[in-house]
């Protein structure tokens, strides 16, 4: 029993584990192929199946009709996923701070009535506010600039901070703040001097969890920017629906997504540390 | 010099109900009560932790009901062993200090020298999370001493702590806090003998009320309802209901004339209350061992009675068996009486 | 007190509804005008927008498909992600490099990995029928046909976000008491009623907040649908969000897109509180 | 039920033990009878929770074997142990009801449903419990909750002991008098096995019919409550038996015997040290409970003044300077009649008086 047990828990986990690989490695032999290996059908092992090109990665950093250069919408990516989410962080966390330790009352809403109007706004369907976007940034005259996209993207990542940082206050003890203040902190004072240094474990999750969304998101910068400012998935996307060149798609592909996987280990380690039972609930 | 008036907070599982009580420096008061009492929520109400919904907080005559945490001049140790988790021990002493606006340099050295004094010399550059609870405990201790506020209040600071580190820091506590001359000390605790042994003014709370006061012997010897013996008594004290018809005390099937050491009320229902020593062995009343366990030197038996149960504290160390039958006398100098509405009624003759 | 308090709140909130509240009530205006391509600018029809959503077939079998292809995707998710959170929560060798593999998937942009799995799941050119017809399978029509490429959709949904649960619940796992775990094997419950009667009951909480906030992020499926098959072939993959868009951006009526979005947006909330509290009464027993 | 038997048992939670520090159980013999009562008793991180562990069979210990009626069963798995546990937090399932937790132990060993009806009714009889059967058991007390886990393991006819870890932690003050009352009547009526895990002496003390002192993996004492509390087999039982804790008086040797200034009463030297060795320390361990106040015009061993009273409700502790400065603690009924300053005479049993040598009781000189 026991024995068809482990058997069957090995067998899941190298299933998964191959799943999980699969469109990785077919990425990275495709990157390698050129017109040729790729239209003969599906080819796995170069020099074995195929003769590898190296021009799927430098068609990457190439400017003109040869080349799509990747580095500009690398940019672009980083900063406003960057500034986006230190944005959300900030004030999510002060928010998140003041909605655990402090009463709210307008009228008949409430402090979970407030937490739950940072958190719905992950309802919202991106549609719904990919026109109005758009029109309030062209009144602004931010469309199609890393500022238009920033302030888009802290209301896309201000919910998820909240949410992070709300359930990790609330596991850290009031006492520790009451403490700071009979020893003489305002209440301001109490969160910049106590609250804050405790926070690194919350702080960091909620900061992956920005990032991830952030970097992901597709929808908001393919309607919001045009030409001045490009962000990763758009490029790719861009190019996937011209001349389908699968070899630069695939390469591309791998460089968007390997800064994330450095994000993947970070996490693992808050993870399985249990700090993240306090940060997630 | 620490006057409450009618302190009451909202409506909850505990709250405070009218409390009032006049507070003077350099005194402990030790503040007992079950869980539940409102114990903490006196505390933090001081501390201006819990909103008040009427009543009034004098300082030194001046009203500071309404003056921010920060500026109140109180310090409060937690049940919980609650330090910065941060900083460093010396840090965790210094930081009131610093708050307060001393230089590091002198904040650190009067730091260095409370943690001396607690017996924590050696643990200065240690985390908290590196020391034993009680270590822990004495850092918040020595945190809340090092600002010589003008009220310390410990909040069964030793209900976390093993059994015999919490005899040593009750043994300690005393020299600790010696030379207070200028501060109230307010320290609550579930256990009678800690409120006893550390205070000087003993007060009784009792659903969010407090419902007497005094120097802690004569609570003991004379306390003024049943609720208040009851909460003081440790082993439990036994309550029997009976009453008193023409100058004789029945309970059960036993009576009792009145004597010297008892007199009685006039005709009516009382309830009787019995502490260990009222009851020892060999006399008139016959009683079923329930079971006998010891206790130090002393062993003590739970009497089923047909009136009751009660509990006999005998000196040294005897092996009764449960289900005996054991003849006993109640000793009518030690007994108190309460009339139904809880009022102690009892009359010696002394 | 009162300014620090604020001092907290304030700076978030009002951003928010800086940014949130415009578009908003600007949707619920635009929602009662006809604005397209040939009109455009506000004009006041009325609720006749609302009229025609309630008889846009389109519209709610696009609903009906969304509503399919998220319970069906996050329950495989929650399915298989607590299967491999259960799988690797005690020491496994190599655990730690597992762990941070099957997070990955997490990790990386919806629609460049939709662009992969285009490529994967091409019919002539693409290896799984490649694997398939080694096996006598196939070729399958993975995108070209309605049901190839929702179960396609499916397939990359599920790859995508079952990690997300994978980390919640082993976060979860991690944090357990061990003591329960004893007291099962005290009274000698195995492996099969240890499950249920511990690990499930302490992790409703989890699974709970798992599956709500999965299901709101499933609900605005798009990116993969819109790399993946276009919403076709026909309309076999069109989901709401993706049918809105394309009524409003690319056939540019914003008036009615609008009122559709408002709809959806109301459905979703509404159909969202109510699986909230059904999975509180049935997972946690709480009455309110 | 069954006899339980530790035979050498140690345990280092390093793989290669150096020496006696790394042991967190240091090996020991210990016999425990079937339907006594026994409590391990000594501060945090003396070994005793690992000792419960090994028990349990939570912990696989490195050393010894442990024997349930004789039957070695070291490296037997926690669930064929046939032990029970009560936790410091109550452990219940949340989702049953008390009847059905009640039963399910019961279920998973297959038993039939009338078997099972019969035994639970007969447990929740036991624990008080009819009343509460069929509400959800999270809805309970923690009290009540540890009755359930209690009542789980009663449930089972095949228990060979119940392991009890500080069981009375999360109590109400008021009700731990009343469960304490409970499981001895519980060990009674059954006559059940039953392990305490503890930090409180007096807990231990009015539980247990045996007790083992631990500290520092060491087992420092086994035996009956009236064994420790009068013949402690060294300093750190006296001290940490009973309460305020024996009273250590320092004895010089001097012209063969060993003697204080402090208190008239003399030791033989033991022949083996030779007078001058400086070495070994002697004290005198006098019990606070066996100090006996007398007026101090009486015979007496020796007079002290008091300079702290306690008063501890029934009985008080009273302090006394002796005149070279030697403090001591005794423990009386009539604190309420003395006050501070006053002069008594100290009377103590010869028997009562035991003689430690290097902290070790010295019992041919007693």
């Amino acid at each position: 029993m026991n024995k068809f047990y482990h058997t069957l828990k090995t067998l899941f986990l190298l299933g998964w584990s191959i799943f999980v690989v699969f469109p990785f490695l077919w990425a990275l032999s495709t990157s390698f192929k050129d017109a040729n290996a790729i239209t003969s059908g599906a080819t796995y092992i170069p020099w074995v199946d195929f003769e590898p090109s190296t021009q799927g990665w430098t068609s990457l950093f190439t400017n003109g009709s040869q080349g799509i250069n990747i580095v500009g919408p690398f940019i672009d990516s980083a900063a406003v996923t960057l500034i986006a989410s230190l944005v959300s962080l900030i004030l999510g966390t002060l928010a998140a701070y003041g909605l655990s330790r402090f009463e709210y009352r307008l009228g008949f809403v409430k402090n979970a009535d407030i937490t739950f109007f940072f958190i719905s706004q992950r309802i919202m369907p991106p549609i719904v506010l990919a026109i109005p976007f758009f029109l309030m940034l062209k009144e602004l005259g931010a469309l199609d600039t890393i500022f238009g996209l920033v302030l888009v993207y802290v209301a896309l990542l201000l919910p998820i901070a909240v949410w992070v940082m709300t359930d990790f206050f609330a596991g850290i003890p009031k006492e520790l703040d009451e403490m700071a203040m009979t020893d003489g902190c305002s209440p301001i004072g109490a969160f910049f001097r106590v609250i804050l240094p405790n926070s690194v474990p919350g702080l960091v999750v909620a900061g992956m969890f920005c990032l991830i969304f952030g970097w992901n998101d597709f929808f908001f910068a393919f309607t919001l920017t045009f030409t001045e400012t490009q962000l990763l998935p758009v490029s790719i996307v861009s190019l996937n629906s011209s001349v389908t060149p699968w070899w630069s798609l695939s390469a591309f592909a791998l460089i968007s997504v390997a800064p994330l996987a450095l994000v993947a280990i970070v996490v693992e380690r808050y993870m399985s540390r249990g700090t993240m039972s306090g940060a997630i609930r | 010099m620490l006057q409450i008036d009618h302190l009451t907070t909202a409506k909850a599982k505990v709250s405070l109900d009218n409390v009032s009580f006049l507070f003077e420096a350099g005194n402990i008061y030790t503040i007992l009560g079950r869980t539940g009492a409102g114990k903490t929520e006196l505390l933090r109400a001081l501390m201006g932790l819990n909103p008040l919904i009427n009543g009034d907080i004098k300082l030194d005559k001046e009203n500071i009901t309404k003056r921010p945490i920060r500026d109140r001049n109180m310090s409060l140790v937690y049940q919980q062993f609650i330090n910065y988790p941060h900083l460093s021990v010396l840090d965790n002493v210094a930081f009131p200090l610093r708050r307060q606006g001393k230089k590091k340099a002198q904040a650190q050295a009067l730091a260095s020298t409370m943690l001396t004094t607690v017996g924590l010399g050696d643990f200065l550059h240690r985390r908290p999370s590196q020391l034993s609870g009680g270590q822990q405990q004495r850092v918040a201790l020595a945190r809340a001493m090092v600002k010589q506020s003008r009220i310390l209040m410990l909040d069964e600071p030793l209900a976390n702590l093993d059994y015999k580190l919490r005899e040593q820091l009750r043994e300690e506590f005393p020299r600790l806090v010696a030379d207070n001359q200028e501060s109230v000390i307010l320290y609550t605790t579930t256990e009678p003998r800690e409120a006893m042994e550390l205070g000087n003014t003993m007060i009784v709370m009792h659903d969010g009320e407090i419902i007497a006061s005094g120097p802690p012997a004569d609570l003991f010897a004379h306390p003024p309802t049943k609720d208040t013996a009851s909460v003081i008594s440790d082993p439990p004290i036994s309550f029997i209901s009976g009453f008193v018809r023409d100058q004789v005390l029945y309970f059960g099937e036993g009576q009792l004339a009145p004597s010297e050491g008892l007199q009685l009320p006039p005709d009516g229902p009382v309830t009787i209350a019995l502490r260990p020593d009222a009851i020892e062995p060999g006399g008139a009343f016959t009683a079923k061992i329930g079971l006998s366990e010891f206790s130090g030197s002393q062993t003590i038996i739970h009497l089923d009675f047909d009136f009751g149960r009660a509990i006999m504290m005998v000196e040294g160390i005897e092996t009764f068996k449960s289900g005996d039958n054991l003849s006993i006398s109640i000793q009518a100098e030690q007994m108190m009486l309460f009339a139904p509405d809880g009022r102690n009624i009892t009359l010696r003759d002394n | 007190m009162l300014s620090s308090k604020h001092f907290f709140l304030l700076p978030a909130l009002l951003t928010l509804v800086a940014i949130i509240l415009f578009p908003l009530l600007f949707t619920v205006r635009v929602s009662f005008s006809s604005w397209d391509v040939f009109q455009s600018g506000l004009d006041f029809i009325g609720g006749s927008n609302y009229v025609r959503v309630f008889a846009d077939d389109r519209f709610w079998q696009s609903l009906q498909r969304l509503s399919l292809l998220s319970i069906i995707s996050v329950s495989l998710q929650y399915t298989l992600g607590f299967a491999l959170a259960l799988a690797v929560w005690k020491q496994v060798r190599g655990g730690r490099l597992l762990r941070v593999l099957f997070l990955i998937p997490m990790m990386t942009t919806p629609v460049v990995m939709s662009v992969i799995w285009r490529t994967v799941f091409h019919e002539s050119l693409g290896p799984v029928n490649d694997i398939l017809s080694a096996f006598g399978v196939g070729p399958v029509p993975w995108l070209s046909s309605a049901t190839g490429a929702f179960i396609s959709v499916l397939i990359v949904e599920v790859w995508q976000w079952t990690p997300f649960m994978f980390l919640l619940l082993l976060a979860g796992l991690v944090s357990l008491p061990k003591e329960p775990y004893l007291a099962a094997a005290i009274d000698g419950a195995g492996t099969w009623r240890t499950f249920w009667q511990v690990t499930f009951p302490l992790m409703a909480p989890i699974t709970i907040g798992a599956l709500i906030i999965r299901l709101i992020e499933a609900s605005k499926i798009m990116d993969t649908v819109y790399v993946l098959t276009s919403g076709g072939p026909g309309t076999a993959t069109e989901t709401s969000s993706y049918y809105i868009y394309i009524r409003g951006l690319r056939d540019f009526q914003i008036g009615y897109s609008a009122a559709l979005s408002l709809v959806y947006l109301v459905i979703m909330i509404i159909s969202l509180t109510i699986i909230a509290k059904l999975l509180l009464r049935t997972l946690v027993g709480k009455d309110e | 039920m069954a006899k339980i038997v530790l035979e050498n048992l140690g345990h280092s939670y390093l793989s290669n033990p150096k020496g006696e520090h790394d042991f967190a159980l240091k090996p020991v013999n210990l016999t425990w009878e079937d339907g006594k009562t026994y409590a391990l008793l000594g501060p945090s991180g003396c070994g005793k929770t690992t000792m419960l562990n090994i028990i349990s069979g939570l912990v696989p210990p490195s050393h010894g074997r442990l024997l349930f009626d004789d039957q070695d069963v070291t490296s037997v798995p926690t669930s064929a142990r046939n032990i029970a546990q009560v936790f410091q937090f109550p452990v219940i399932y949340s989702t049953k009801t008390v009847r059905q937790n009640l039963a399910f132990p019961l279920e998973c060993r297959g038993m039939t449903p009338s078997k099972i009806k019969q035994r639970v009714a007969e447990v929740a009889t036991l624990l008080d419990l009819d009343y509460a059967l069929d509400m959800p058991a999270r809805k309970l007390s923690a009290d009540q909750k540890q009755l359930i886990s209690l009542g789980r393991g009663l449930v089972r006819e095949d228990v060979s002991a119940i392991l009890l870890d500080e069981p009375l932690t999360v109590i109400d003050p008021q009700m731990k008098f009343m469960l304490r009352r409970k499981l001895r009547e519980i060990n009674r009526q059954t006559g059940m096995t039953m392990i305490l895990v503890t930090h409180d002496q007096s807990e231990a003390m009015s539980f247990a019919d045996e007790i083992v002192v631990m500290k520092d993996g060491l087992v420092q004492q086994s035996g009956t409550p009236e064994e420790l509390f009068s013949q402690p087999q060294n300093d750190f039982v006296g001290y940490f038996i009973g309460s305020p804790p024996m009273n250590m008086i320092t004895l010089e040797p001097n012209l063969g015997s060993l003697s204080t200034e402090a208190i008239n009463l003399t030791k033989p030297l033991p022949a083996a040290m030779p007078v001058g060795n400086n070495v070994s320390i002697y004290q005198m361990g006098i019990r606070p409970e066996h100090i006996v106040m007398v007026d101090k015009e009486s015979d007496s061993i020796g007079k002290g003044t008091i300079i702290k009273i306690e008063h501890l409700g029934v009985d008080g502790v009273v302090t006394l300077k002796l005149p070279t400065g030697v403090i001591i603690k005794a423990k009386t009924r009539k604190h309420t009649e003395m006050t501070l300053g006053d002069t008594f005479g100290i009377r103590v049993c010869k028997k009562n008086a035991l003689l430690y040598i290097d902290g070790t009781l010295s019992s041919s000189l007693n």
